[in-house]
């Protein structure tokens, strides 16, 4: 893969195009898709069937005062919502999209990805302590241990996969489950795997729903009981670039799901294969999500907490060794 | 059960769920002594919108008191109608028609149902589910249509007067009435019970929290919907019957475990034995005129009168002192979530903060009616 | 409604200026500041029926920092009154008010000779942009009140104004 | 009715002096007989209340006692201002919680000057908020009470405003 300067800037508009587009139009998705839901119609005065809509909001929350409040904390008030977009949109920079669509194909993406991760917990952290408001600091607290005690059985059900493919590059675990959906990483069928990877598939789904603070784990942002959670203090763009981080973090945690275990851009009857597939696994994936946060009320923080260590790990740590031995006998 | 917590005490820092805040449905501002995430002391601050309705009620008479009564709770103000209009005629001795009565009744039960409907909307609200409200305000809008066709209005309704009630209803209503009832009975147990109270998360997060005992109830005058979720059956139109809800049989629903869950379930089946009286009183309907003769500007005798009345959210009581002229000499309205909200300080003590809110949630505050 | 165009800023760019304008018609963002019954009204308003959402205003902030539009529906009472001037100080610049309802607009029933706790209309502590009268106003007033401010914003009115009678 | 014969025979030790004016169906209203303590059965379909009970300030609280025991709850503590007769008077309303209903209207009155009467906080916790509003609304104070401070007004009012002369 010679890195010329001009593929190099070809991917760097590539991602930002698709981050930028995702990010703005993912929010009339979710308000779409929640009318829907609701049975009303959502956002339709602003352009065709509200098209438009994240283009107001964004223009309104462009022109907005950036109003930074007494006793904060002034650098770290203004670096946080920034350090939580990075990660999302370097996170994309690892993602095969397709074939040979894909940014940079290194050997150890997975491991790049979940690096990347646990910079935007810190982001939410330093959002909530920076802005100086008692409902931000609970909410970073309540940020930080969820977000940790999501992490590590997602990591765990990662592991399973990569020692089933054999690579920690994203690229070479998608091209192995090429064919058609019985070779996808969730019915492998030979040596036995099919099962452990329904039970990695579930978690790891669970545990994205977590990472991106989402209902029915919104402990961080929880609308009713925290006023606006770490996001009170932020006015105008800064509280732009939180939602778009959330709904950057989705898309990152979509294409994850679908690269590991629903084979990244193979189709499911064996034709040709195409990025259009990778993308329409994503879009299904990020609707059950707007689905979820639309259906589910808020758990506790304490529930919470025990499904991930007392449920969720054990469960993974089991799949982990069950696999290695499903390995080493056949 | 709350979370056994040992309350150290010696870092607490106080919070302000202040007078603007989702969960507070209003302008309550409780300070809350916070040890962590846990709540030490609560002390509810009331008073932010307290709108004078006393001073206003010795200052007019009777009859223009009415329409302030349907501003202090919004949600149930037929019921704040029909106090006011009890203890009036109880004072002056006024005859109601017998059609007026079955009115009242009727129009009483319809607005019942959609406080509950609301009060679902809005505990599940608190709670971080945001579709249930839409579906309760699409049946609640239902009601609202048939309140209006015959009140005028849509939330502040003065229909009552002290000799019966200002429209009679006609067939379109009571049509009406039957297809609305038919159709949340079909709703009721698909969309209500199955998605929402058999959630297991909805479960999880109300069952044994705020658990408030049948003593503390007596000892802080809790009545309705709080005081039937801690095993008393005190209902007042069963106990101390008024009106023409004697002709009727309705059971009161009592659930002795006094936790959220418990009252949660009690106006769920309230909302039932609501649709049976309506059901009942619409198959008895009787005839007749729906004003009967008063005088034009009322001198009830000088003395002490008191009347209660079955709100949705407990036993609403009207003190009024006359002394034989013809505005009140004094009335003290004695308001139900004034005495449900007042054992919130000792409830909350210990718990979550996110279970006192979903404990705040389950008391079905309305603001108004407390500052009056 | 006069034609007066809201000044975004000392340098005037006309087409930016119409652009933003026009971005934020669409998305006014109002704040959850429901004090009585009005507050009622405008729950129904964001219901399946009325549906705010049309107008993209249905993302009800709780926080004043993220919100547009401060609805005030209800009754400021003397208690309250320092805590509603600094929700509105605490909103940043391109903010705007509608005041909802007879008790926002003037205190409305409670406007008598003995009245010694309620603050007799918002703009005693703000400027007001809109009017709604009402006790309560329907939540097609509202949303007429959202057309109006919209007006008011970019100087074109969405849907033909109907005229009653 | 049994109840009301219980609480009547309860009540009527605290005032042995007054034989409690049997029966007199209260039609002449609380005025007619200018009777200074007792106890008066009252009809409650006209009334509301079963008993109207008059006793001194300090016999409140004695008074909050045996309805206690009685299983009475506190519905509600108003406060009247007669003018004319310069006098605070403060109603309680006991009633019962459940079973037989028997609703009890007990009433003290205080000299308009500087009104006092102890507090039955101690007893009925209910009261602590409502005689929080009465002192708010009347500025009558309520002896040894936890934290007599305003409720409903702003703190810093200086004024109670149902008293029938105040005029903001």
């Amino acid at each position: 893969m010679e890195t010329s300067l001009w593929r190099a800037l070809l991917y760097l508009v590539g991602i930002m195009a698709f981050a930028g587009v995702n990010a703005a139009w993912l929010g009339w998705c979710e308000r779409k898709g929640a009318a829907r839901i609701q049975r009303r119609i959502g956002p339709c005065e602003a352009g065709f069937a509200g098209l438009l809509q994240p283009l107001a909001d964004g223009l309104k929350l462009l022109s907005k005062q950036l109003l930074v409040p007494q006793g904060v904390d002034g650098i770290i008030f203004r670096v946080a919502p920034v350090l939580a977009m990075i990660p999302a949109i370097t996170s994309m920079a690892v993602i095969p999209f397709s074939e040979n669509i894909g940014a940079r194909a290194m050997e150890l993406s997975v491991l790049l990805l979940f690096a990347l991760a646990s910079i935007g917990m810190i982001a939410i952290l330093l959002g909530g302590w920076a802005s100086g408001n008692k409902y931000a600091i609970i909410s970073a607290a309540r940020a930080v241990s969820q977000n940790l005690a999501y992490e590590i059985p997602m990591l765990i059900t990662v592991i399973t996969v990569v020692m089933i493919s054999g690579s920690m590059n994203l690229r070479d675990i998608a091209l192995d489950q090429q064919g058609g959906f019985w070779h996808w990483n969730i019915f492998r069928l030979e040596n036995g795997h099919f099962l452990t990877m329904w039970i990695s598939f579930i978690i790891f789904f669970i545990c994205s729903v977590a990472e991106t603070n989402r209902a029915p784990f919104d402990m961080a942002e929880a609308e009713s009981e925290l006023v606006a959670g770490f996001m009170t203090e932020y006015g105008s763009m800064g509280f732009g670039l939180f939602m778009m981080g959330e709904y950057l973090n989705i898309v990152v945690g979509a294409c994850l799901t679908a690269t590991l275990f629903l084979g990244g851009w193979d189709c499911p009857f064996g034709l040709t294969p195409g990025v259009w597939w990778f993308l329409l696994k994503i879009y299904i994936l990020i609707f059950t999500f707007i689905w979820i946060r639309w259906t589910y009320p808020r758990t506790q923080i304490y529930r919470l907490l025990n499904l991930s260590w007392k449920i969720l790990i054990p469960f993974s740590l089991a799949n982990l060794l069950v696999t290695a031995a499903l390995i080493k006998v056949f | 059960m709350t979370v056994p917590v040992h309350l150290r005490h010696d870092e607490t820092f106080v919070l302000n769920l202040g007078p603007q805040h989702p969960a507070t449905h209003g302008v309550l501002r409780v300070k809350l002594t916070m040890d962590g995430e846990y709540v030490v002391k609560a002390e509810p601050v009331l008073g932010y919108i307290h709108r004078m309705h006393e001073k206003l009620a010795e200052g007019g008479t009777f009859a223009q008191f009415m329409p302030n009564t349907a501003r202090m709770d919004y949600l149930h103000a037929l019921a704040f109608n029909h106090g006011w209009a009890l203890v009036v005629e109880k004072a002056a001795g006024i005859e109601v028609p017998e059609r007026a009565e079955y009115i009242r009744v009727i129009t009483v039960e319809l607005n019942r149902i959609a406080s509950h409907l609301l009060w679902w909307a809005a505990f599940l609200l608190d709670l971080g589910g945001f579709t249930p409200l839409l579906y309760a305000f699409d049946d609640r809008e239902k009601i609202i249509d048939l309140l209006e066709r015959i009140t005028g209005s849509r939330l502040t309704y003065c229909y009552m007067r002290f000799s019966g009630v200002y429209n009679d209803i006609d067939d379109e209503f009571v049509a009406g009435t039957r297809d609305f009832i038919k159709r949340l009975r079909g709703r009721m147990p698909r969309l209500y019970h199955d998605l929402v109270t058999h959630n297991i998360i909805l479960i999880k997060r109300i069952k044994d929290i705020g658990f408030v005992s049948a003593e503390q109830c007596r000892r802080y005058g809790a009545t309705g919907p709080v005081a039937r979720g801690s095993g008393i059956d005190y209902d007042i139109r069963k106990n101390e019957p008024y009106s023409v809800y004697p002709e009727f049989d309705f059971d009161i629903p009592v659930f002795p475990e006094g936790d959220s869950m418990a009252r949660y379930m009690v106006r769920m089946h309230e909302m039932e034995q609501s649709m049976r009286i309506i059901e009942q009183a619409l198959d008895k309907l009787p005839g007749g005129p729906v004003m009967g003769k008063a005088p034009k500007v009322l001198k009830p005798e000088a003395g002490y009168y008191y009347s209660a009345v079955e709100t949705a959210r407990g036993s609403l009581g009207h003190r009024l002192v006359c002394n034989g002229d013809k505005n009140p000499y004094k009335l003290k309205l004695r308001s139900p979530t004034f005495s449900n909200l007042s054992l919130f300080g000792e409830v909350a003590e210990g718990m979550l903060l996110a279970d006192a809110l979903a404990f705040m949630g389950s008391l079905d505050l309305v603001i108004p009616e407390i500052d009056r | 409604m006069g034609e007066e165009n809201v000044p975004a800023s000392i340098v005037q760019f006309a087409q930016l200026d119409k652009l933003l304008n026009l971005g934020r018609a669409n998305s006014l963002w109002p704040m959850t500041f429901g004090l009585a019954c009005c507050a009622i009204e405008m729950m129904c308003t964001g219901g399946s029926r009325y549906d705010i959402s049309r107008f993209g205003a249905e993302v009800f902030r709780p926080s004043p920092r993220q919100s547009d539009v401060m609805i005030v529906a209800g009754t400021i009472n003397k208690k309250l009154e320092l805590a509603v001037k600094t929700l509105y100080d605490q909103m940043p610049e391109p903010k705007w008010v509608i005041a909802m309802g007879n008790c926002a607009i003037s205190g409305g029933p409670f406007k008598v000779k003995g009245n010694y706790n309620v603050v007799e209309g918002a703009d005693k502590l703000f400027p007001v942009d809109v009017y709604i009268p009402g006790c309560p106003p329907r939540p097609e007033a509202l949303l007429e009140g959202i057309m109006t401010l919209e007006e008011k914003i970019t100087g074109k009115r969405r849907w033909p104004r109907v005229h009653p009678g | 009715m049994g109840l009301l014969e219980r609480t009547q025979a309860a009540l009527a030790e605290l005032f042995p002096e007054a034989a409690s004016a049997p029966g007199a169906a209260g039609e002449g209203g609380a005025e007619a007989p200018p009777r200074e303590i007792g106890i008066l059965v009252t009809d409650p379909g006209k009334h509301g209340s079963h008993l109207d009970v008059l006793c001194h300030p300090a016999q409140v609280v004695a008074v909050a006692q045996i309805l206690d025991r009685e299983g009475y709850f506190l519905e509600a503590i108003s406060g009247v201002d007669w003018l004319d007769k310069q006098q605070f008077e403060v109603v309680y309303d006991y009633n019962r919680l459940g079973g037989e209903h028997c609703r009890v209207m007990v009433r003290t009155a205080l000299d308009r000057t500087h009104p006092v009467v102890p507090t039955i906080s101690g007893v009925f916790p209910a009261a602590d908020w409502h005689e929080r509003e009465t002192f708010d609304f009347y500025g009558i104070h309520f002896q040894d009470h936890p934290n007599l401070i305003r409720i409903l007004l702003p703190e810093d009012a200086d004024f109670h405003p149902l008293r029938k002369d105040y005029m903001p």
